[in-house]
C-alpha cells in the first residue's frame, strides 16, 4: 500500500463522506472556533456529559478536508463514555503518535480500534495539524487555556 | 560606505522583439531540479519559482571567488564583494526603470512593506487618516497595517472586488472623499484571483487627491514590464524567489524623496554615519535602511535571475505566459465541478479553483502522488476567501517553464480526483 | 504550520575531545576560495567568514533537489522543502543547548537585536526605565536601543571598559542600585577588543535584580561552545555568516515564556493565525515571529555549517584558535609602534591595533597588496574606539584555517608598511 | 605603475606627510564636522575670503588616510583665488571624477596641476569617499544645506 493509499484508507473516505457526530453548531462563541493556520479550515467542538460526569456525546461542525473531519468523526467515538482526565490523556497520546513520537505511535493507534486508521498520518507532516485539530479542540473544550490568542 | 552606487537608467523603451516565442519545453532545460526530474510538473511558481542553473551559478561562484563583507574592506577581495553588491543594486534599478540609490535590499515583500509601515508609516500616521487597502491584498499587504492601525489609531479602508474578482474602482471617489486617505496599498497581480490590477489608473487618482501609493508586484515582476514611474508608484515591493532568484532577498523601491524624509527602521553597521554611545546620524540612501550584514550573495543571485529574465525578453515572457494561461483557464473551466477563482480581464499566469466535494488540501495531496505540485490553503489571503465564501482553494501557479501538456496532465488528474473523494 | 517541530536536546555533556590537533593548513583545503588562492591570507573572518565546501553543496543541493516553498505544500517536494528547513532550526536549536520553538531565523545579529527591542523593547519600556549597555557593543548592540529610546523615553546606562579592555564589573552595582534597569545587553566576545566577557556572571548578578540578558554572541558562537542555558541568556544573537554560513541568515535565540509574551514584529503570512480584513490573530512559537517566505536555503546552508563545526569539534576549534592567536598576539606586539587594542584576559581570535604614523586605511591598502586581508575603520564601534582615542584602527581575525605562516608573513608586512607611509 | 604605486604617488605621499594648510580649529563646530563612516576619519574645514571676494584661503584640520590628507592638502592650493561659484563648480567635478565619471576623468584631473595625482583613486572604490572628504566639506562650507542629518 503506498502511503497515499495509506493516508486515505477506505475508513477515513467513509467517515469523510458520513462524520459521526457532525451537527451545526451556531452556538459555539467565535472565539471557541479551532482554525487550521494553513488553510483556514475550521472546526467547532462541543462535549456533552452524563449524570455520571462522563463523555456522552461529542458533536463537531467541521470544515476541513478528509483527514480532519474523518479524525473529528472517530474522536466521537473513541472518547464516548471517557470521564474528561481519560479523555484528555487519550486526546494527549494521540497528537504525540498523530506526530511519530512516542516509543510506538503505529502500535498505539493500532491498538485504539478505528483510529489505526490515522497511522498513515505521520508519512504527511504536513497533515497532521489537520488530524490533530479536532483532538486539540476537544483539549481545549475539556481545560479552556487561560484567555490567550496563540495558535492551538 | 565606499563605493559609488551605479546609476540605474531608465528602461529603454521597449523594441518589439522578433525573436521566436519561448518554447517552455526547452526552457525547463535550464532548471537543474526540473531537468532532473522529467515526469515532475511544478505547477506552484507563484509561491516561490524554481532556479535556472544561471543563478544557482552566480551564487556559487560568488561564495568560490568573492566572498567578502561589503562596504567596509579595502582588500582587493573586499572590493570585489562590494562591486559584486553594488552591481547588483544597479541592475535592479534598471529592471525597475529606477534609481540604484532608491532600492533598498530587504528579505522579501513582507519585509519591504513592514518596512514602509513602520518607517514612514509610524512617523506619518495618526488619528484622523486614513489607509486604503484593496479587498484582494496578500496578508503581508494587510497584516502590517492592522499593526500599526492598532498603535497609532488611524484608520483601514477596503476597496471591494466583484464578483470577477474586479476591483471596483467606481468606490474610489466615496472611499476619497473625506480626505483623510493618506497612502493607498495595492497588490499588482493577485495571487489567488489573478487580476492584474490597473495600478495606473489607482495611482494617478490617489495623487491627485494627495495620497501615496504602494505597490506590491510580488507576483508581477517575475513575469511582465514592470516600470516603478509608468506605474506611478510611490513605494514598490517584490521578492527574489519568486523571480526566479534565491530566497532571502527582495527589494523596496521607494522615490527618492520619500525615502530621504523617512526615519530609519532597524538600527546597526552600516546605516549609520557617526555613533556615539548617547547619538547616532544616519548614512546616505539607501543604506540608512539597511543595518547589518545583508545578504550579498542572495542580492547576486537576484541579479543574475532579473539578467536571465532580460535576456529570455520580457514581453516575449509575458506573452508565452498569457498564452498559456488562456490555455489553462479553458482546460480547468471544461472540469466538472471545478469553479475558477475570478474572472479578471486580465490574468496573471495563475488560476485558483474550487473542486466541488473535495477540499482543497485532498486535491493538492492527490495530484501531489500523481507529480503535479499545486498550492492547497489561503494562499495568505485569507480575506479574499472569505469574501468569495470559502475557506481555501487549490492553485495552480505558472511560469516560463510550463508545458500545455503539464496543463493537460492537470485537467485529467482533477476528474480522476474527484471522483475519488466522492 | 504543518510539520511538527524537531526538539532540541540540551547538549549532550562535553567529552574531551582525544582527536589530534586541528591542522589549519589541511582546512584550508577545505574552503575552495581560499584553496584556489593558496597565496591569500584572508584574515578578516571576523567581518565574514569564508565558506567550506560542505556548506556550498549544502545550498546547492537545496535549490537542486528540495527547492519548494514551506509550510503550506503539501506535495512531496513541499514537504521535503519543509522537512529540511524545520530540521535546520532543530539543528541551530541543538547547537545552543536549547528548544526548536525557541529560534526565530532572522538576517543576522543585527536583526535578531532589532526583534528585540521593537517587539519586546516596545511592549515593555518606557520613562522611568532603563537599559544597561556595554561600552563595547557592537552598533548592533547600540543603535536600536537609541531609537528605541528615543521613542520611549527610557534611559541608556553604560558599563564602561578599563585600559585592558575588561569591563568594570565592579560598577555594576551601582549601576543597578536605583532598581530601573530592566535589560542588560552585552557583546559575548568584542569585535575590536577580543574580550570574552563574563556573561555568565553578569546575567546572575542582572537576574538576582529582576533585570533580563540579551547576548550578541556574534564573535563567539563560530568558535567555542555557547550554551544559552549555562550562560543564563534570555536573549541570544548570531549571524550565520561569521559562523562559515551562508549570507542572510540568522538567529535569536529567546527563551520560550519570553517569546510568548511579545508581541509580533513584523506582519504578514505565516506569522498569523487568522485574519480579517480589521484584525488578526498570531501563531504559535516561533512563526510568530517569522513574518513572509523565510530565506529557507539560508537556514539549511546554516545548519550545514554549524554540523561541520561540530564535525570538527568545537572544543578543538577553542583550542586550535587560542594557540593561534597567542601566537599572533605575540608576533603583532614585537613589531615597533604597533599598539593593540585591549589585553584581555581572554581573547577570541582576533586582534586590532594601531599602527603609529600610518592610518589604518592605509595600513590595510598596503597589506592588501600583499595579499593579506584585514579590515581597518572603525569595525562598527565607533565608541570602543574613540574611548581609545582613535577613530579607527586595524583589525585581524582568524579562523580555524589561519596558519602561522600567515602570522609571520603579517608582521613582516606591517614593519615594511610603516617604513612606506613615514 | 602598479594600481596600488598610483594610488600613492609619491606627491601624495608627500602631502600626506606635509599638509599644505593644516591648522588646529577648534571654532569649527561639531555640526559642521565632515565624518567619513567607513572609518570615522573627521575633517574640518575653515575658508576665508579676500576683500574681493575670492577664495583667500584654506584652512583644514584633517584627522584620516593619507588619500584623504593628502587631497584635503591638495585642495588648499586648488581653490585658491576662486570665487566661490568657481569652486563648487570644481569641486563638483572633482568629485565626479575620483567616482570616474564623466567623459574622461582621468583627463580632467591630470588637466589640474597637482589633482593629477588622484587619478589612481577610481580603481579602488572604496577609497573615493576618502579622497572626497575634503571636496565635499568645501561645498557645504560654500553652500551649507539646510538642517539635515544625512551622510555627506
Ligand atoms: C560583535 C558583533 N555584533 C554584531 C555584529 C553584526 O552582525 P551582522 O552584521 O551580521 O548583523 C557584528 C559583526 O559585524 C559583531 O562583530
Ligand atoms: C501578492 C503577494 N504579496 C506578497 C507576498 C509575500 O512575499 P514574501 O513571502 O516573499 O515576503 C506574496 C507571496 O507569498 C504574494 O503573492
Amino acid at each position: 500500500m503506498s502511503d497515499f493509499d495509506e493516508l486515505y484508507q477506505e475508513i477515513i473516505l467513509d467517515h469523510y463522506r458520513r462524520p459521526r457526530g457532525a451537527a451545526r453548531l451556531d452556538e459555539v462563541p467565535e472565539g471557541e472556533i479551532h482554525e487550521n493556520p494553513t488553510c483556514g479550515d475550521s472546526l467547532k467542538l462541543k462535549v456533552e456529559f452524563g449524570p455520571d460526569g462522563r463523555i456522552a456525546r461529542v458533536l463537531h461542525e467541521s470544515r476541513g478536508c478528509a483527514i480532519s473531519v474523518a479524525s473529528a468523526s472517530m474522536l466521537t467515538g473513541a472518547v464516548a463514555g471517557l470521564v474528561p482526565a481519560e479523555a484528555l490523556s487519550l486526546a494527549g497520546e494521540v497528537e504525540a503518535a498523530l506526530r511519530g513520537e512516542g516509543d510506538d505511535p503505529r502500535g498505539f493507534l493500532e491498538g485504539n480500534g478505528e483510529l489505526a486508521a490515522l497511522a498513515g498520518v505521520a508519512a504527511f507532516p504536513a497533515r497532521v495539524k489537520c488530524a490533530s485539530l479536532a483532538w486539540r479542540a476537544l483539549e481545549s473544550a475539556l481545560a479552556p487555556p487561560p484567555g490567550t490568542d496563540r495558535g492551538s | 560606505m565606499s563605493a559609488p552606487i551605479p546609476r540605474g537608467a531608465p528602461e529603454t523603451p521597449s523594441r518589439p522583439d522578433d525573436r521566436p516565442p519561448l518554447d517552455p519545453a526547452v526552457l525547463r532545460g535550464e532548471f537543474p531540479l526540473l531537468a532532473a526530474n522529467p515526469d515532475f510538473a511544478y505547477l506552484d511558481s507563484a509561491a516561490t519559482t524554481q532556479k535556472p542553473g544561471a543563478v544557482l551559478d552566480a551564487l556559487d561562484r560568488f561564495y568560490r571567488e568573492s566572498n567578502a563583507n561589503v562596504h567596509r574592506g579595502l582588500y582587493p577581495l573586499a572590493e570585489k564583494a562590494t562591486a559584486a553588491y553594488e552591481g547588483a543594486r544597479g541592475e535592479v534599478a534598471r529592471f525597475l526603470g529606477a534609481l540604484a540609490r532608491e532600492v533598498v535590499w530587504t528579505r522579501g515583500t513582507t519585509e519591504s512593506i513592514n518596512l514602509v509601515a513602520q518607517s514612514w508609516g509610524r512617523a506619518s500616521l495618526g488619528p484622523g487618516d486614513a489607509v486604503l487597502l484593496t479587498g484582494m491584498e496578500h496578508h503581508a499587504g494587510l497584516v502590517p497595517w492592522q499593526i500599526l492601525a492598532a498603535e497609532r489609531g488611524f484608520e483601514l479602508r477596503f476597496l471591494p472586488f466583484d464578483a470577477r474578482g474586479e476591483l471596483e474602482l467606481e468606490r474610489l471617489e466615496a472611499l476619497f472623499e473625506d480626505g483623510r486617505v493618506r497612502l493607498v496599498g495595492v497588490v499588482h497581480g493577485s495571487n489567488v484571483l489573478g487580476t492584474i490590477n490597473p495600478v495606473e489608473r489607482i495611482a494617478a487618482f490617489a495623487h491627485e487627491r494627495g495620497a501615496l501609493v504602494l505597490v506590491d508586484a510580488a507576483q508581477t515582476v517575475p513575469h511582465r514590464r514592470v516600470d516603478v514611474r509608468s506605474l506611478g508608484a510611490d513605494f514598490l515591493a517584490f521578492s527574489g524567489h519568486k523571480a526566479y532568484g534565491p530566497t532571502g532577498i527582495g527589494v523596496l523601491w521607494a522615490r527618492e524623496a520619500l525615502l530621504e524624509t523617512m526615519p530609519p527602521w532597524q538600527g546597526g553597521g552600516d546605516m549609520i554615519l557617526s555613533v556615539r554611545l548617547e547619538k547616532s546620524t544616519w548614512n546616505e540612501l539607501p543604506y540608512k535602511f539597511e543595518a547589518g550584514t545583508p545578504d550579498i550573495a542572495g542580492a547576486v543571485g537576484l541579479a543574475a535571475a532579473l539578467r536571465w529574465l532580460d535576456s529570455l525578453g520580457r514581453d516575449r515572457i509575458a506573452e508565452a505566459e498569457r498564452s498559456l494561461t488562456a490555455y489553462a483557464v479553458g482546460r480547468l473551466a471544461a472540469v466538472e465541478g471545478l469553479r475558477l477563482l475570478g474572472e479578471p480581464d486580465e490574468r496573471g499566469p495563475l488560476a485558483a479553483f474550487d473542486l466541488e466535494g473535495v477540499h482543497p488540501h485532498d486535491v493538492a495531496q492527490f495530484l501531489g502522488k500523481e507529480g503535479l505540485a499545486v498550492r492547497s490553503g489561503h494562499h495568505c489571503a485569507q480575506p479574499v476567501h472569505r469574501e468569495l465564501g470559502l475557506a481555501a482553494s487549490a492553485r495552480a501557479s505558472f511560469a516560463v517553464h510550463t508545458t500545455r501538456d503539464e496543463i493537460d496532465r492537470l485537467a485529467e488528474a482533477l476528474v480522476r480526483c474527484r471522483r475519488y473523494f466522492s
